[in-house]
C-alpha cells in the first residue's frame, strides 16, 4: 500500500538480542513521584525486549492523559494524539501497514470515557492491535474529577459526595463487543504486567489489558490496591458465555488472562488488479 | 513552476454554444422510471456527439416518491443548468409541483404531458406555455412496452438525437436483461419517436465531433483524482451527498492495492485516516458538512503533527442537518476557519464536474508535499451531477512526500526548521528515525514544549510553508482581461462562465476569476489578477456571503463591488448573474 | 428547576381517556411504503394511550435516519436533532425537568454507530429514559450501508462482498454497561411491541427496547424475520450474570423483556439552600 | 435601551496608579508552598485597601514541580501584568530558568533568594538587577515555622502592607487549621518583616479605601455570572483551564435548585446543554478549544433549533492539544466561523477578571432573549488569574425567554416569521404547544422542508433577529475620543487600557475601542466608534491576526492601520503596546 516505501523494506537482518533499555527514550516522565505509570512503561519496555522487533518496526499510540503521554518515552514510533481517539488512529495504521506491531495506550478517562465509541468498535472490529489502559479511576491530568471506573461515592470538586454511578466494568464490555482477548494487570506487578503484555501483543486480533495504574496524587487511596489483587482464580477461558458470567461478577481485582477467543483477526481484502487504474477509467468511457 | 502546479484548463465553454443548448425535464412518480430515462438520454447525447448533463432532484421520500430528471444537451461542453426548461415531458403530475422553482418554466416553454394525467398543477403552470397531451401509456400498452421508454424516444427526438444513439445507450443499459427486453424497449423508444414526429420533432443531427467522451459525475471523479494521485487508504462514514465517493473508493482501492475501512463515525474515519498517513500511506476520506464539523479537532491534529491528509467535502444546504440533498456553498468558513487556535492548511474547491479528477488529485498532491490536511470544497450539484465531458488528459500531479533521509547518527529532528517549513518526515519502519508525533506543542525534535520561542517557531513554520509554496498557475482559472471582473469560486464558477459569455455579447469587457485555491489565499495574486479592474462582481451560493468576507479580510476590492450571494437549494442560474452584471451595462 | 415555567405547571385536571390516535400527528411519514417503522409508530402510540399521560408531558428525542423521523409523527413535543445524539439531549431534557416522561427513539447506525458512546453511558447513567432503537440492520437514510448489527457477509457498494465484521450484539452490551432494562421487540407485532413499549416506560432507569424493524427497500431479505422471530423460551430474569450468558450466545431472535434489574434511576442531587446565591457571593468577599 | 444591554463601565484603572504598581514574584520548586504565599499575598493586600493579581506558572509536571507566584499590587484596580518583575523572592532555584520569559527581570528589579539555594540560574539573570541572600530556611527552623511563610512576611513587607493584613490573610486560609499551625504560622511572618527590615523595606501604608473588595477569579466570576442570569443547569467535561468554572457550578448549582451532570464527552456535554434548555432551563457548558471543536456540529443544531444556550470557552494555546495550561486568544476563527453552514450566532468576550460576570450574564441573557448559542470567549489568564476586584453592583441582566403565549386554538408554528425574528417558545408541559425541533430545514410550523422560500425565510429569520436587536452601548468599552484608536476584545484590554494611559501622559490622543460582542458585529456602530480616527492599532493575542481580519471584512479601517499580534504562552504586557504605539508619537 505505501509505494513510496518499498526502499526501507530490504531484506531481513538477523535479530540482534535487545534489553529493556532499547525500548526507552531518555525523555524524562512528567509524571509524580510514585506514579503507576512509571512502571506500566518498565513493563511495556520488558515485554517488547522479550519480543525482540526492532523499535522501528514498532508503534505506540495514544490519546491525551498522564498516561497517554508514554509514546514518547518508549522508544519506538510514537504517535501523541488528541483526547480519546488512539484506537482509530492505530487502526488505520495497522490497516494500512500491517506488518508493523501497533500497541495503543492511555487511560480510563481516554479510552472509556471520551473513547468509549472506539473502544466498542475497536473491539468488534477485531484488528490486531493490543490496547493497554493504565486505569487510575480518575483523570489525572486534569486533576482529579472522576472517570468512568471512579467508585460511585469518590468525592471530588467537580462531583461532591461523590458521582453515585455504578462504575462501568471495561472488561465485561469488551466481552460483549467482541474483544478477542481480554486481561487485567497490574502496574505494583511489573513482571507479570510485562509477561501478559507480551502476550496480548502476540494474541491476533484486539487484544485488550486493563492495567490498574495507581494515581499517588489524587487517589492515594489507591495505594491500598496492592493489597486487593490476586490471581484470577479460575483458568483462562475461550467461551464467552462463560467468561460473560465471570466479568459480570467479578470485583475488579482478579488479575490474569481472562478470555482468549479464537476469531481471525481483521484485515480489509485487498486484491490488486493488473493495469487496474486504466480498467477504472475505462468504465466511464461511453 | 513545478509542472504539478500547472493549470490543467478545461476548455470555457463555447459562447455561441451556449445559447444552443436544450433544457429537458422528466418528471413522474416514484417507480415511473424517471431516473433511468434521464440517465439514457445523456448518454444518447453523447453517442451523438453531444455534451449534456444530468441534475435529478426528489422528494422527501426515501423510496418511490415523485422524481424529475432534468437533462441540458449541447452542441460544446456545459458549465451549469439553463435558465429555464425548454421542453418538460410528464409521465404523471403526482406532487410535481415540488419542483416548481427547480424548473422554472418559461413563455417559450413546451410542456408534453401524458394525456391520462389530468390537468398540470397550477403551479407549475406558466404564462405562454405550450402543453400538448401524449399517449404515453397507450402506445406503450400497445405495443407491451414501458412509457418511460416512449417518453424517452420521444425525448431524444425532440432533442434532435438520431435513433441509434439510443439504440446504443439503451443497449449499455439493458444489455444483461435479455434479448427481449431489449427489443420491447427498442420497440417503445421507436414509438417515441413515432410521436414526436407528429409534434414537429426537428431533423436528426449527428455530430461529427469525435472526440472522445466520458460520462462521469464530480463524486466518481473527486475519486478517481485520488487514486490517480496515489491515494491507497480511505476511512468512510456515510452522508448524503458525498457516500459515492466513498462507495467507488471501496470498489476502486483494492483494485490498486488499498483498502478502505467503514468507521464508527467521523471522529473516527478522520483518525483512521491520519493514522494511514503517519504511515505513510496517502489517505484521505470524505464527507458532508456535519461531518466535517466532527473532524476539525483533529484536523487540527493533523495541522499540528504535520500530517498529509484528504478530506473531501460535498456540501450541502446547511447549517445542521439543513437540505442534506441539496447544493450550498456555505461550508468556506468552517473549511477555513473551523480549527481551534491559528491553524493553517489547505482548501481548495473544483470548478466545475470535470475538475474535481483534476483539483482532489492536486489537493492530494499538495497535502502530501506540505505535509498538511488539504480539504476540498466541492458540493451536491458538482457531486451528483452525471455530466458527458471530454476525456481527460492522463497523469497529473502525484503524492510524494518529503521522506526523512537514512541516519547520519544525529538525533533526528522531525519538526526540524528549513527554510521551506517543510521538515523531510520520517515513517514506521526506518530505523533510527523514531519520533513521535505530537498535537501538543512541540520542539524541533518532537517534544512537547511550552517555550515561547519554539510556538512562535513552530507557528511561523507551519504558515510558512504553505504561505510562501508556489502554486503556480492553478490557484485560480483567470479568463479574459475586461475592466470588470467577476470573481467567484466552486462550482458557481460555471454558471458564472456561462453568465460571462452572454455579458460579452452584449458588450460588456468582463475577465472571471475563479478561485481553486481558497486556503492559503496570496493577496498579490489576487492583486495581479485584480488589477485594473473597476468593478468587481462576487459571486457565491450561500446566505451570508462568506466569500465575499474572506477576500476583504484578504484582498484590496475596489469601490464599486457588488456581492451577489444567496443560499441553496436551487443551483445558481446564468440568468441571475448576467441581472446582476447589468448595472455596468 | 424552571423558574420561567411555574405558571404552566398548574392544578391537576381530571385524566381524560386517551386513545393511540391522540398521540398522532397528520404529518406524512418519509417511509417507504411496507417500511417496519409505521407499525413501531403505532405501537409507540397505542403505548402511550395505554399509559395516558398528557401528550404535553411526553417528549420524544431522536437523532438522524428514516426511524429518526419518528418524532414528528407523534403528536408529544419532539425533537429531531443531529445524528448520534439523541440520549445526551434526552437526559438534559430528563434531568433538568424530571416530571417529563421521555423516550429516544432512533436507527441501529444513529444508536450503535456514530452514537454507540451515549449508548453505552446512559446505559450506565441509568437516567429513567426509554430507548427504542429500530434495528433494520442497514443506514436507510443513506440508502444501504451497513450498520454493526449487519450480517458480516451482507454485500453493499460500501463494503463489496460484504464487512466480514462480526454483528455487533446491542443486548449484551447494554447488560454488560448497566441499563436497567432490556427488552426485545418486532415491529411485525405491533401489539407485543406495544407492551414491550409500555413497559420500559414504565420501568425506572435506562431502559433498552431493540425493535426488530424491516427496512423492506435496502433488505428486502428481512421479511423473512416475521419466521424467525419467536417469544424468548426463558423468563425474565433480574441476575445479571445469568442475563449475561444468555444474552452472549443469544441469535438475536428472541423476544420480550430479557432482562430487568433494580438499579435506582439517577437523578442528580439538587438541594436548594435559602439565599443561596448570596451565600455564593460571600464567598468572594474578604 | 433594554437595561441588559447596558455598560456596566467597570472603572478604567487609573493611570497614575498604574505606574505605582509593584510586581513580585516568588519562584520555588513543588512543595515549597509558592502557590500558598502568593495567595496569601493578595489577600493581605486586599485587606491593606490595596488592588491585586495573581498569576501563576508551573513546569510540565502533573504535580510537585517548580511553580512560580506572580502577584501585582497597586492602589487601583488593576488590568494586567506589569512589563517587568520588581522584586522576585527564590525559596530555591531548581529549574527556575524555565520562568526566564514570564519573569522579565530588569535592570531595576531586586532578587532576594535563599541563600542556601546556590546560584542564581544565568538565564535569569539581568544585567544590573541587585541580588540580595537571605536565610529563609535557617529562619524558619530557628521558630519551627515554614520558610515559605517567612517569605510571605518578607514580601508583604517589601510591599508596604501592614503585618496585620497579613495576619488576616493567614488565618483566612490557616483558621481551620488549629491555633498552633496559625501561631506558628504567625511566628513565622513577623520573622519574615524581621528579614524585610534589614532590607529596608518600606513603611507600611494601610489604605484609608475603604470600599468592600472581592478576590475572584475569571473563571469564579463566570460561573457567578451564569448563576446571576438564571442558568440552572450544566452539563460537563474536564479539560484546562475551563475545568474551575464546571467544578464552582457543581457546588452552586445544587444549592440554587439546579444541577451539573459530568457528560462522556463534549458530545454529551454540548447536547445535554441543548436538551436541558430546550425543556424551558437556562444552560450552559465550559470548555475549551479542543472540546469548543467537537461541540461545533451541535451549536448548529441549536441554532437551526433556536435553542438557547451558552458556551464558555477558556481558550488556551492552540491549535490541539497547543499548550494546554497557557492563554491565548486563537479560538476567535472557531468561535465564530466554526459552524458549518450560514449559522448565525453570538460570541462575546469578557474584557477583564472582574469582567467576566457581566459578559458571561450578558451572554446567558442574549441567548435566552434571542434564541440562540452564546459563545463566550474568556482565556487562561482571566480564567485563572486572581484578581481583587471591587464589588460588583448586584441585579444585572437575566435570562428571560419569549414564550408561547396560551393556545388559542391555531396550529403552533415555533418558527413563526416575526418582525424581531425572535419567535415565542413553547417548552413541554404546555398543552396544545407541541412541536418538533428540528436541526433540518423546516417551515415556520418546524416540519421539514427543502422548499427554497422556506430555507430563506428561516435563514433571513435567524440572521436577522441577531443583526436587528439592539445591544445597546455594552457592545464594547469605548473610552477616549483621541485621534488614535486602539481596537482590541477581550483579555487583552488589560494591557491595552494600561498601554494607552501611559501612551496618553506622553501626550498621544488616544481611544480605546475594546469589543464585548464580537458577532453579531455592527458596521455601523464600528463605524462611529472609528470616526474621526486617523490612525488604528488592532491589538491581539494570536498568530494569524483572526479579529483584524474580521474587522477588515467587516469595517472600513483607515489606511493607516497597524495589527500587533502575536500568540501565547507569555501574557501581552502594556509596554509592548506603548512601543507600537510609538510610531504615532
Ligand atoms: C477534547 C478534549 N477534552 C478534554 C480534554 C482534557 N483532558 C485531558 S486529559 C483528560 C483526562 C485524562 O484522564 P485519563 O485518560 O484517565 O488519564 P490519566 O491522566 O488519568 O492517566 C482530559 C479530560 C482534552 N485534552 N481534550
Ligand atoms: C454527522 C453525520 N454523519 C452522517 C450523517 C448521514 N446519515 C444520516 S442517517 C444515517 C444512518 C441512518 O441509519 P440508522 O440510524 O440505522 O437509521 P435508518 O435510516 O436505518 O432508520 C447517516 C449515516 C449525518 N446526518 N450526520
Ligand atoms: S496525577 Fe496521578 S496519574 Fe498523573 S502522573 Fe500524577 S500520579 Fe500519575
Ligand atoms: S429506506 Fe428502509 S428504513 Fe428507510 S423508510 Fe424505506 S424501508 Fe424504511
Ligand atoms: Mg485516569
Ligand atoms: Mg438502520
Amino acid at each position: 500500500m505505501t509505494a513510496t516505501l518499498t526502499a526501507i523494506e530490504a531484506a531481513p537482518l538477523p535479530v540482534p538480542v535487545r534489553a529493556p533499555a532499547d525500548y526507552k527514550t531518555d525523555v524524562k516522565p512528567i509524571w509524580c513521584p510514585g506514579c503507576g505509570d512509571y512502571s506500566v512503561l518498565m513493563s511495556m519496555a520488558m515485554a517488547l525486549a522479550e519480543l525482540g522487533r526492532p523499535p522501528e518496526e514498532i508503534v505506540v499510540v495514544s490519546g491525551i492523559g498522564c498516561s497517554s503521554r508514554i509514546p514518547a518515552y518508549v522508544n519506538t514510533y510514537g504517535f501523541h494524539g488528541v483526547h480519546g481517539r488512539a484506537l482509530p488512529v492505530a487502526t488505520g495504521i495497522k490497516l494500512s501497514r500491517p506488518e508493523l506491531t501497533v500497541i495503543a495506550a492511555g487511560g480510563d478517562g481516554d479510552g472509556y470515557s471520551i473513547g468509549g465509541n472506539h473502544f466498542l468498535h475497536s473491539c468488534r472490529r477485531n484488528v490486531d492491535i493490543a490496547y493497554l489502559v493504565m486505569d487510575n479511576r480518575v483523570y489525572g491530568m486534569t486533576k482529579g474529577q472522576p472517570s468512568p471506573t471512579t467508585e460511585p461515592e469518590w468525592d471530588s470538586d467537580l462531583a461532591p459526595g461523590g458521582t453515585g454511578l455504578r462504575p462501568f466494568n471495561p472488561l465485561a464490555i469488551a466481552l460483549a463487543a467482541g474483544a478477542n482477548f481480554i486481561a487485567r494487570a497490574f502496574s505494583g506487578d511489573p513482571a507479570g504486567t510485562a509477561r501478559i503484555v507480551a502476550e496480548a501483543i502476540r494474541a491476533p486480533g484486539f487484544s485488550f489489558v486493563e492495567i490498574l495504574s495507581p494515581c499517588v496524587t489524587f487517589r492515594p487511596d489507591e495505594r491500598e490496591w496492592r493489597k486487593l489483587v490476586r490471581p484470577a482464580p479460575v483458568t483462562e477461558t475461550s467461551d464467552p458465555g462463560r467468561a460473560a458470567r465471570r466479568l459480570m461478577t467479578d470485583d475488579g481485582f482478579n488479575l490474569g488472562i481472562l478470555y482468549r477467543g479464537d476469531r481471525r483477526a481483521y484485515q480489509p481484502r485487498s486484491a490488486p488488479v493488473a493495469d487496474a487504474e486504466r480498467a477504472l477509467e475505462r468504465a466511464f468511457e461511453l | 513552476m513545478d509542472s504539478a502546479n500547472r493549470n490543467p484548463g478545461p476548455p470555457a465553454p463555447d459562447a455561441a454554444a451556449a445559447d444552443s443548448t436544450l433544457s429537458l425535464a422528466i418528471v413522474g412518480s416514484g417507480g415511473s422510471g424517471v431516473m433511468t430515462t434521464g440517465a439514457m438520454l445523456l448518454d444518447a447525447a453523447a453517442r451523438a456527439g453531444r455534451y449534456g448533463l444530468l441534475t435529478r432532484s426528489v422528494g422527501p421520500q426515501i423510496r418511490g416518491g415523485e422524481a424529475v430528471a432534468m437533462v441540458r444537451l449541447g452542441a460544446a461542453p456545459l458549465a451549469c443548468n439553463g435558465d429555464t426548461c425548454d421542453i418538460l415531458l410528464a409521465l404523471d403530475w403526482q406532487n410535481a409541483e415540488r419542483f416548481a422553482a427547480e424548473l422554472a418554466l418559461g413563455p417559450h416553454s413546451l410542456v408534453i404531458a401524458e394525456e391520462s394525467a389530468g390537468d398540470m398543477p397550477p403551479a407549475l403552470q406558466a404564462p405562454g406555455a405550450r402543453i400538448v397531451k401524449v399517449p404515453l401509456q397507450k402506445t406503450a400498452k400497445a405495443i407491451k412496452g414501458r412509457p418511460n421508454m416512449v417518453a424517452l424516444g420521444l425525448a431524444a427526438a425532440m432533442a434532435g438525437l438520431p435513433q441509434a444513439a439510443v439504440t446504443g445507450a439503451v443497449a449499455r443499459v439493458l444489455g444483461g436483461k435479455g434479448a427481449a427486453t431489449l427489443a420491447a424497449s427498442e420497440a417503445a423508444v421507436a414509438a417515441g419517436y413515432g410521436e414526436a414526429s407528429r409534434l414537429g420533432a426537428p431533423a436528426a443531427t449527428a455530430h461529427s465531433d469525435e472526440r472522445p467522451r466520458w460520462i462521469i459525475t464530480g463524486n466518481e471523479a473527486a475519486g478517481l483524482g485520488a487514486v490517480r494521485a496515489g491515494v491507497r487508504f480511505a476511512a468512510a462514514y456515510p452522508i448524503t451527498p458525498a457516500t459515492e465517493i466513498m462507495e467507488w473508493l471501496a470498489d476502486a482501492l483494492p483494485k490498486v492495492g488499498g483498502a478502505l475501512v467503514q468507521a464508527e463515525d467521523e471522529l473516527a474515519s478522520i483518525n483512521m485516516t491520519i493514522g494511514a498517513a503517519y504511515g505513510g500511506t496517502p489517505s484521505m476520506t470524505a464527507t458532508s458538512g456535519p461531518g466535517l464539523a466532527l473532524m476539525v479537532e483533529s484536523i487540527g491534529l493533523a495541522i499540528t503533527s504535520e500530517i498529509p491528509l484528504l478530506v473531501v467535502d460535498v456540501m450541502r444546504s446547511g447549517p445542521s442537518t439543513g437540505i442534506p440533498t441539496k447544493s450550498e456553498q456555505s461550508d468556506l468558513n468552517i473549511a477555513i476557519h473551523g480549527v481551534h487556535g491559528d491553524a493553517p492548511h489547505l482548501v481548495l474547491a473544483p470548478l466545475s464536474v470535470a475538475d474535481c479528477l483534476f483539483t482532489t488529485q492536486w489537493a492530494a498532491h499538495l497535502a502530501e508535499r506540505l505535509q498538511a490536511p488539504a480539504i476540498v470544497l466541492s458540493d451536491q450539484y458538482l457531486g451528483q451531477t452525471r455530466m458527458v465531458i471530454d476525456r481527460p488528459a492522463e497523469g497529473g500531479p502525484a503524492a510524494r512526500r518529503v521522506l526523512a533521509s537514512a541516519t547520519d547518527g544525529s538525533r533526528y529532528a522531525r519538526y526540524a526548521l528549513t527554510p521551506s517549513g517543510v521538515s523531510p518526515m520520517s515513517v514506521p519502519g526506518m530505523a533510527s528515525r523514531q519520533y513521535t508525533a505530537d498535537g501538543l506543542e512541540h520542539s524541533q525534535h518532537g517534544t512537547p514544549s511550552s517555550k515561547a520561542e519554539d510556538h512562535l517557531a513552530q507557528l511561523e513554520k507551519r504558515r510558512n510553508k504553505l504561505a510562501g509554496y508556489d502554486y503556480g498557475d492553478a490557484w485560480a482559472e483567470i479568463d479574459g482581461d475586461g475592466d470588470l471582473a467577476v470573481v467567484t469560486w466552486g462550482s458557481t464558477a460555471g454558471p458564472v462562465r456561462e453568465a460571462v459569455a452572454r455579458a460579452r455579447r452584449r458588450g460588456l469587457s468582463v475577465r472571471v476569476i475563479a478561485l481553486r485555491l481558497l486556503s492559503p489565499l496570496s493577496p498579490s495574486r489576487l492583486a495581479a489578477a485584480l488589477d485594473g479592474a473597476r468593478g468587481v462582481l462576487v459571486v457565491e451560493q450561500n446566505h451570508s456571503g462568506q466569500f465575499h468576507r474572506l477576500l476583504r479580510a484578504h484582498a484590496a476590492l475596489p469601490a464599486d463591488t457588488v456581492a451577489l450571494h444567496r443560499p441553496g437549494p436551487i443551483p445558481f442560474r446564468p440568468g441571475e448573474i448576467v441581472s446582476a452584471l447589468e448595472r455596468w451595462m
